[in-house]
């Protein structure tokens, strides 16, 4: 309804090939644009910014980080919390070692370290497939969990086991650190998050973004047309990687201030397959609808109870976001296995022909 | 900027003019575009004037000598159109030939033309040309665009189109006057050269091949553009037959006269989605394309939720309440002007949005009659659609609808310069700038049909409505005359007949007769469910057909077509007499229809000769007995009476009367 | 080395025209733990040819096929490519050495448009790094814009613009076929293997693949096998064929003498061994 | 350090044996315990290809409404069949409304949904039951506690608790009652067609979503005897929960479908760990239970990706 496309033609393959092609969803993309950079930050209050805005950021980040891996290249990992885990501890390592430097460069650095991980754990998807390369990447999880514990020197010999994150400023801001505001936080997450992004968009519709896809989804024929598995598959597990350490890393840092080993179980790993599957297989937008889905929806429904009036303890509030978030995972899974990403795609089919059925 | 191709028009009066004051005018300004390879490529004035100019020296390389003919086969590529204007420049004249003629046809007007070169599209034309090599074609050299499959042959008289840009490079760079050469060459046309041959089919006999000049053509498209305001700023898409003289005005006289781009589709299958991303804002289509397009509409609607369904149909009644007064800017009660924007958000826009026609200025729609509500359909959205009169020997135009003054069973109003008149036989003639020069080697054919002093015989007979718009009542020959000299057009008759949805079929009598008289089939299904609501009981169709309260409807029916007929002076002389329904229904089956479902008339009359002598006879009843083949193949009889009425035809003076009480 | 097996009850003929060889395969023998899929065949393919195996069901067509293109490695025997004996090679070298592959069940990339797929042929000849995907803007959009043009060089070849951005799973299967032949040839490839091309396909369908396979080889000089189990269209295609039965080779030449030989009559006809 | 990997170890093997024989029985019984999990995982896999993520809550959720039954009174012979009964409509539940409307879709979806599953039961348990970890009703049900000491060679001493023993008893007899179930029971005949082949079994009249119902009901029963063995040893908490992932490891190792292949890849994961622990945890900081095991399944994959008792996988074009 809203997609009128005539008359949008095409003279050149740079335009034809664009990122968004139609002209509708440009405008789209720069009012949602706008309204992250400039509504939410002069609207928002710090609640929202640090329990809603800046979490879902990061979610989003390694989301879309595992939605690489996953969602693009077909290799199902359980490890995406223990590699967000590498990217946080090398990220604290690094700025306690050289305090001086800026700490979003760091936060960027990190990343490569958790990709070297992380190419390491993929090493055995040449070989091993589906359920089966999930159990190299609970390793992973587990083993780097472990690291996180009995390897002092990683928080610096804290008595309490965790990694504090100390003060450090950006141009004269101080983006990092307990006296850090929310929307100098949120300005740097978001930052980060929309220029990841844009990169990764890039790459994927690119020749390496396509070699991924032939692999999940056809491995054989992909093989016989000359790509190598082992190459295309271990770039998948480090960009991957990357994503998820720099997300990881920007979560310790700019949302949760400290963080224990436990902060990256693998049920932060669960909870990010869910935002990628619940949002998507091999979306990008996909990532960011089941990031919100995943981690607003249970904050909102904390909310509900004393909203509506009723006097329910805290820890029963809990049990019942489980049950709830665990039935409407389950729910929409039956609705629609393929994620938000594609009932959107299905809205938007939809509108674009509208008003004919299809 | 708009409408600068009119201010420079002055003195330029050949096509090849045209390119060159185009390209200075309009030179950055996109004239031409082909989805090819995914894309639009596109090219400006500039950039086609430097492909024609190199290949029109290349055919100058080749041979090409002033007055020679040459083919142009294929579907609506870029370098087809760049041809013909090529040849020109060069005083040649391209003959647009169907590129789906069998190759004996196109083989007679190859022959017929004396063509001595080929632009053609690809493999498959050079092959039809190949085979008819011993045949008395003339063919000397042959041009493709599409050098697939071509590599491996021959290539003495072949050659790729490129590759003849090639040789025209060649030249260029070689020597230096050259161009200069070329382009007072062009200086040297005149307006009333002959610009192109284009062959018509012709119901009957050999095709014809009709010469229109460049004043036909340009005069024509200049005078088209400016009736509907068309500008550089135009698009338009061209996908019909490039040998046919609408897409020849439309695509290459009025682009180059207006200076607007032509978008040519990258294939047939994809003609749809190519407009939809073109939008064109100048649109021509016969009937059946529109036809096309509200079945697939209306196929695609019936799919939809019952939701989007009902929002369709509100709309679409708001639509036919209020659309077209709307787009003809009349008064509308304020409560549709607004329910009418609400269904362009909800309805109309995205519809037309779907069918590529958002930024139509003027559409127009000719060749045969379209169904009203088709027309009304497309009209209610908001679409400019129109209808026009035309044909090849006018250069498109006689008559147009102008905005604002659309009425569904006219073509329009004369088109500017063009003089009409209605010949006794009710034939329509006219005069024009755009009226062509002559049938080529064949003036036994251009004598019956152009008169000493430029009238031109359309084959069509017409009246002219009293608000001055041509009404087509039949092909000329087929209407006759009663023995008081009234005249009589049957299918006119026939078709307002058939208007009544109670009415299936009619066939009307009265050449050479003194009154008119007529056969009536009955809609079986609107009668029939007619029949049962008010408990009218039958068995078959034959005792429908013989019920006296069906005669009674019917008759109603025929006496409304015998009011409608009287108020129009030419038609009120052929009101109908008598009347019979036949007993049983005109089937293709028994030979009485055409298998597209059209009246054998002179089958009719002989098969039911002795139900024609009661008609005329007086007598109020009639026993016959027909052969019928029954669906299983079986043969057998049906008898039946046939009762025959008798009606009372109105005087004008009545009809007139009653207008005034 | 002479094309012609002159083994005793074997078709034998003269070549039409000798031909350079461009692939040849001695003595080969591949087996399945235990199970036989090919026993001892020799074949070569000549350049420029089109050359057919044929067999009814189970005869070792596809193993063959695999074993040319590198999948497979015979137990027994030497394949030699371009005059040059080939090592075991990983099956992602055959695409480098200019060997491309359709398949028997289409296998295509199910979540990719049309476009996409035939695209995916051209990933061997992209070189742009991971830094230039990332920038996207420059050196990796003039690539990509650059094979663009060669991958719409092939839809319009193929006559499939009208679905180029369809996604494949959507397609009926006939232009699904014509898709992964578009992919195979995006490759650019010396030697086509095509795993019966026309399997499951109408009579129209199988006529225009055939016009495919040959324009294919005409316009682009590219050698191609295929594999066919419906002897008919193969005799129209090919320059030579070769007959499988039970993973042994029972005939080899041109097609009229193949056909008319008894050995390959019996064979269709299912005469027991 | 080399000393310290490849010989110390085995020199302490040696010199104590009685503790080596001790930990070889604590592996015993964990492997008896990985087995039984995996063991459920084994049943709904291998009928429907579901990986059951939430076998590990279903182990939580049957010791939890057990005690939670008794500590409201229910005698305890009681609580147990009503447990059973609880998990047989749980069971039913799972097939109609979880099962049943994801037929046919990928296994990573099912995946998804069984951890879905696991959510929901989690705070469905915790809603119901609250979040602290409960003793099990050991003695009430009649199982044997205490221990018996043997003493072996001149100073040794190997204890073994009665309820490990137990526990070694019923996981011998449920696998012998599955190992019936399966091959004398029509149902159970059933079953197995139904793995092999879902066409054929539907030909053949059996009730795709019956036999669904019904496994789930058998891993349920699994999963509570395992709750109750495993919570005598410990307690009944969430953090049990943990142990599901285990499985995964056994899995790899004794193939996804085979019975016995989860108990043997439950037994060699058992001990792996349990012997890699207490010799060669030290050397790093103690705590690699937590991920041995899946270094050994890693380590196992890269030669057999089959695992031990699955067929050879040819690669098909």
């Amino acid at each position: 309804m809203f997609y009128r496309e005539a008359g949008q033609f095409k003279t050149s393959y740079q335009s034809d090939q664009a990122m968004f092609p139609i002209l509708q969803d440009r405008i789209g993309m720069a009012v949602i644009l706008a309204v992250a950079f400039i509504v939410v930050p002069l609207t928002a209050n710090d609640f929202f910014l640090t329990s809603i805005m800046i979490p879902f950021l990061v979610f989003s980040l390694a989301a879309i980080g595992l939605n690489v891996l996953t969602g693009f290249c077909g290799q199902l990992s359980l490890g995406t919390g223990a590699f967000m885990g590498v990217g946080a501890y090398a990220a604290y390592k690094l700025t306690t070692i050289f305090p001086d430097v800026n700490v979003v460069l760091f936060v960027l650095i990190s990343g490569f370290f958790s990709a070297g991980i992380g190419a390491i754990f993929g090493l055995p998807s040449l070989r091993i497939k589906g359920l089966y390369l999930a159990v190299t990447t609970l390793a992973a999880q587990f083993f780097l969990e472990w690291c996180f514990i009995r390897i002092p020197w990683l928080y610096n010999d804290n008595a309490s086991g965790a990694i504090e994150v100390p003060k450090r400023e950006m141009f004269g801001v101080i983006v990092s650190g307990a006296e850090a505001t929310p929307l100098a936080r949120y300005f740097v997450v978001l930052g980060i998050t929309v220029f990841i992004a844009f990169l990764i968009a890039n790459v994927l519709r690119g020749r390496i973004g396509r070699s991924w896809m032939m692999i999940r989804d056809m491995d054989i024929a992909a093989e016989l047309m000359g790509i190598r598995p082992l190459q295309t598959k271990l770039m998948a597990f480090a960009v991957s990687s990357y994503i998820c350490g720099v997300a990881g890393a920007m979560m310790v840092f700019f949302w949760l201030n400290a963080a224990e080993p436990s902060s990256y179980s693998i049920n932060l790993s669960f909870q990010i397959l869910f935002m990628v599957i619940l949002g998507g297989l091999g979306s990008l937008s996909g990532a960011f609808l089941g990031a919100a889905f995943i981690w607003i929806l249970p904050v909102m429904l904390k909310f509900i109870p004393s909203a509506i009036g009723l006097e329910i303890g805290a820890e029963t509030v809990e049990h019942l976001t489980f049950m709830v978030v665990g039935g409407l995972i389950i729910f929409f899974l039956i609705v629609e296995p393929h994620g938000f990403a594609r009932l959107w795609q299905i809205a938007k089919q939809k509108l674009r022909v509208w008003p004919f059925p299809y | 900027m708009a409408g600068l191709a009119d201010t420079a028009a002055g003195g330029v009066d050949t096509f090849p003019k045209i390119l060159l004051r185009n390209a200075v005018i309009f030179g950055d300004r996109t004239a031409v575009r082909e989805k090819d390879f995914g894309i639009w490529q596109s090219w400006t004035w500039s950039e086609v004037l430097d492909e024609i100019r190199k290949f029109s020296l290349g055919l100058q390389e080749l041979g090409l000598q002033p007055g020679d003919k040459v083919a142009v086969v294929g579907s609506n590529r870029p370098r087809l159109y760049w041809s013909m204007v090529a040849t020109q420049a060069l005083g040649g004249v391209p003959v647009p030939v169907y590129a789906d003629s069998v190759a004996e046809e196109m083989a007679y007007v190859l022959a017929h033309a004396e063509a001595r070169f080929a632009m053609v599209e690809d493999q498959e034309q050079v092959d039809k040309l190949l085979s008819m090599d011993g045949a008395d074609v003339p063919l000397q050299h042959i041009i493709y665009d599409e050098p697939r499959g071509l590599r491996d042959y021959d290539h003495t008289r072949l050659h790729a189109f490129t590759d003849v840009q090639a040789r025209g490079e060649k030249l260029l760079s070689a020597d230096a006057g050259c161009r200069e050469r070329w382009e007072q060459a062009i200086a040297k046309g005149k307006g009333d050269d002959l610009a192109v041959m284009l062959y018509t089919s012709g119901t009957t006999g050999r095709p014809k091949g009709v010469m229109l000049t460049f004043d036909n053509l340009v005069i024509s498209a200049r005078n088209a553009n400016k009736f509907d305001r068309l500008d550089e700023t135009d698009e338009i898409i061209a996908y019909l037959p490039l040998a046919w003289v609408g897409d020849h005005v439309f695509s290459l006289a009025q682009a180059y006269t207006a200076g607007f781009c032509v978008n040519c589709p990258e294939s047939m299958e994809t003609v749809d989605v190519d407009r939809l991303e073109i939008a064109p804002s100048y649109f021509f289509a016969p009937p059946r394309v529109f036809e096309n397009m509200l079945t697939r509409i209306m196929v695609r609607m019936e799919d939809a939720g019952p939701l989007k369904r009902k929002m369709f149909d509100y709309f679409m009644d708001v639509a036919r309440r209020c659309g077209e007064n709307i787009l003809n800017g009349e008064d509308v009660p304020f409560k549709d002007r607004v329910l009418y924007s609400l269904g362009e958000f909800c309805v109309y826009g995205p519809l037309k949005n779907r069918i590529g026609l958002t930024r139509l200025k003027v559409g127009y729609t000719a060749g045969e009659a379209i169904g009203p509500e088709i027309f009304q359909f497309f009209r209610s959205l908001g679409l400019n659609l129109k209808q026009l009169y035309g044909q090849t020997e006018a250069a498109v135009y006689i008559t147009l609808q102008p905005d604002g003054e659309i009425y569904g069973d006219t073509v329009g109003k004369p088109a500017p310069d063009v003089e009409l008149k209605i010949a006794d036989n009710g034939e329509v003639l006219y005069r024009s700038p755009g009226s062509f020069i002559g049938y080529f080697k064949n003036d036994e054919a251009t004598q019956s049909t152009k008169t000493e002093d430029g009238w031109v015989h359309t084959g069509d007979a017409g009246i002219i409505a009293d608000n001055g718009h041509l009404k087509i009542i039949d092909r000329a020959k087929d209407v006759g005359k009663l023995t008081d000299g009234s005249l009589f057009a049957p299918k006119y008759i026939e078709n307002k007949l058939k208007f009544f949805p109670n009415i299936k079929e009619a066939v009307a009598f009265g050449h050479e007769r003194d009154k008119v008289c007529a056969f009536i089939n009955i809609d079986l299904t609107a009668v029939g469910s007619w029949a049962e609501r008010n408990n009218v009981n039958y068995a078959s169709y034959q005792e429908l057909a013989a019920h006296p309260d069906v005669y009674g409807m019917i008759e109603k029916h025929v006496d409304q077509v015998n009011r409608d007929l009287s108020r129009e002076p030419m038609m009120a002389g052929a009101q109908i007499n008598r009347f019979l329904i036949l007993h049983k229904e005109l089937d293709a089956d028994d030979g009485e229809l055409t298998r597209t479902q059209k009246v054998r008339r002179n089958f009719i009359a002989e098969r039911y000769g002795e139900l024609i002598e009661a008609l005329y006879d007086g007598s109020t009843s009639k026993h016959t007995r027909t052969e019928v083949t029954f669906e299983d193949g079986r043969k057998g009889a049906i008898e039946a009476t046939v009762e025959i009425r008798d009606m009372t035809p109105h005087s004008a003076a009545e009809t007139v009367q009653e207008a005034a009480e | 080395m002479n094309a012609i097996v002159t083994n005793e009850g074997l078709p034998t003929s003269e070549p039409v025209t000798q031909r350079e060889v461009l692939l040849k395969v001695d003595n080969v023998s591949l087996s399945f733990g235990g199970v036989k899929a090919i026993t001892d065949i020799s074949l070569d393919i000549q350049k420029g040819e089109i050359r057919a195996i044929i067999g009814p069901n189970g005869a070792g067509k596809t193993s063959m096929l695999n074993v040319i293109n590198g999948f497979y490695h015979p137990q027994e025997g030497t394949i030699t490519w371009r005059g040059e004996e080939r090592r075991k090679m990983k099956p992602y070298e055959a695409a480098s050495q200019g060997i491309a592959r359709t398949f028997q069940n289409v296998a295509l990339f199910k979540g990719m448009t049309t476009l996409d797929n035939i695209m995916s042929g051209r990933s061997l000849k992209m070189k742009k790094n991971f830094f230039w995907q990332l920038l996207w803007r420059g050196p990796a959009e003039q690539e990509e814009i650059e094979h663009r043009r060669r991958v719409e060089d092939i839809i319009d070849f193929l006559e499939i613009q009208a679905i180029r951005k369809t996604p494949v799973g959507k397609l009926p299967y006939g232009l699904q076929k014509r898709v992964e032949l578009g992919r195979a040839l995006a490759m650019e490839p010396e030697l086509l293997l095509l795993d019966e091309p026309m399997a499951g396909m109408n009579l129209e369908e199988k006529e225009d693949m055939s016009r495919f396979i040959l324009d294919v080889n005409q316009e682009f000089g590219t050698t191609i096998a295929l594999i066919e189990h419906d002897m008919g269209v193969v005799m129209d295609l090919s320059d030579r064929v070769v007959v499988l039965d039970y993973g042994k080779k029972i005939a080899d030449g041109p097609p009229e003498e193949v056909q008319a030989s008894q050995a390959v009559i019996d064979a269709y006809l299912g005469v027991s061994h | 350090m080399l000393y310290d990997i490849f010989v110390d170890p085995f020199v302490q093997m040696y010199q104590m044996p009685d503790f080596f024989l001790q930990v070889l029985w604590e592996g015993f019984v964990a492997g008896i315990l990985y087995a039984l999990i995996a063991l459920g995982f084994v049943l709904i896999f291998k009928a429907s290809g579901v990986f059951n993520f939430a076998q590990g809550i279903m182990v939580v959720f049957a010791g939890l409404t057990l005690v939670g039954l008794h500590e409201n009174g229910v005698p305890a012979f009681v609580a147990l069949g009503l447990t059973i009964v609880v998990m047989g409509v749980l069971a039913y539940g799972i097939e109609r409304v979880v099962m049943r409307p994801l037929v046919n879709q990928p296994d990573i979806i099912l995946l998804m949904a069984t951890i879905g599953l696991t959510y929901f039961l989690i705070g469905f348990g915790e809603f119901i039951f609250g979040g602290e970890p409960k003793r099990m009703i050991a003695e009430e049900l009649w199982l044997p506690t205490g221990s018996t000491a043997f003493e072996f060679g001149e100073r040794g001493l190997v204890i073994l608790q009665h309820i490990d023993i137990a526990a070694a008893v019923i996981a011998i007899i449920m696998v012998a009652a599955l190992g019936i179930f399966f091959n004398k029971t029509r149902i159970g005949r059933a079953l197995r067609a139904v793995a092999d082949d879902h066409q054929a079994a539907l030909s053949v009249g059996i009730s795709l979503n019956q036999i669904w119902a019904i496994v789930w009901f058998a891993a349920g029963l699994v999963a509570l005897a395992t709750g109750i063995m495993w919570g005598a040893r410990s307690d009944v908490s969430f953090a049990l929960e943990i142990v599901a992932f285990k499985a995964l490891p056994v899995l790899i190792l004794g193939g996804f479908t085979s019975i016995p292949g989860a108990i043997i890849g439950g037994l060699i994961i058992g001990f792996g760990e349990k012997i890699g622990e207490l010799y060669w945890g030290g050397l790093v900081g103690g705590g690699i239970e937590s991920w041995l095991a899946y270094i050994i399944a890693l380590i196992f994959l890269l030669f057999r990706p089959q695992g031990l008792f699955g067929e050879k996988i040819i690669e098909r074009v």
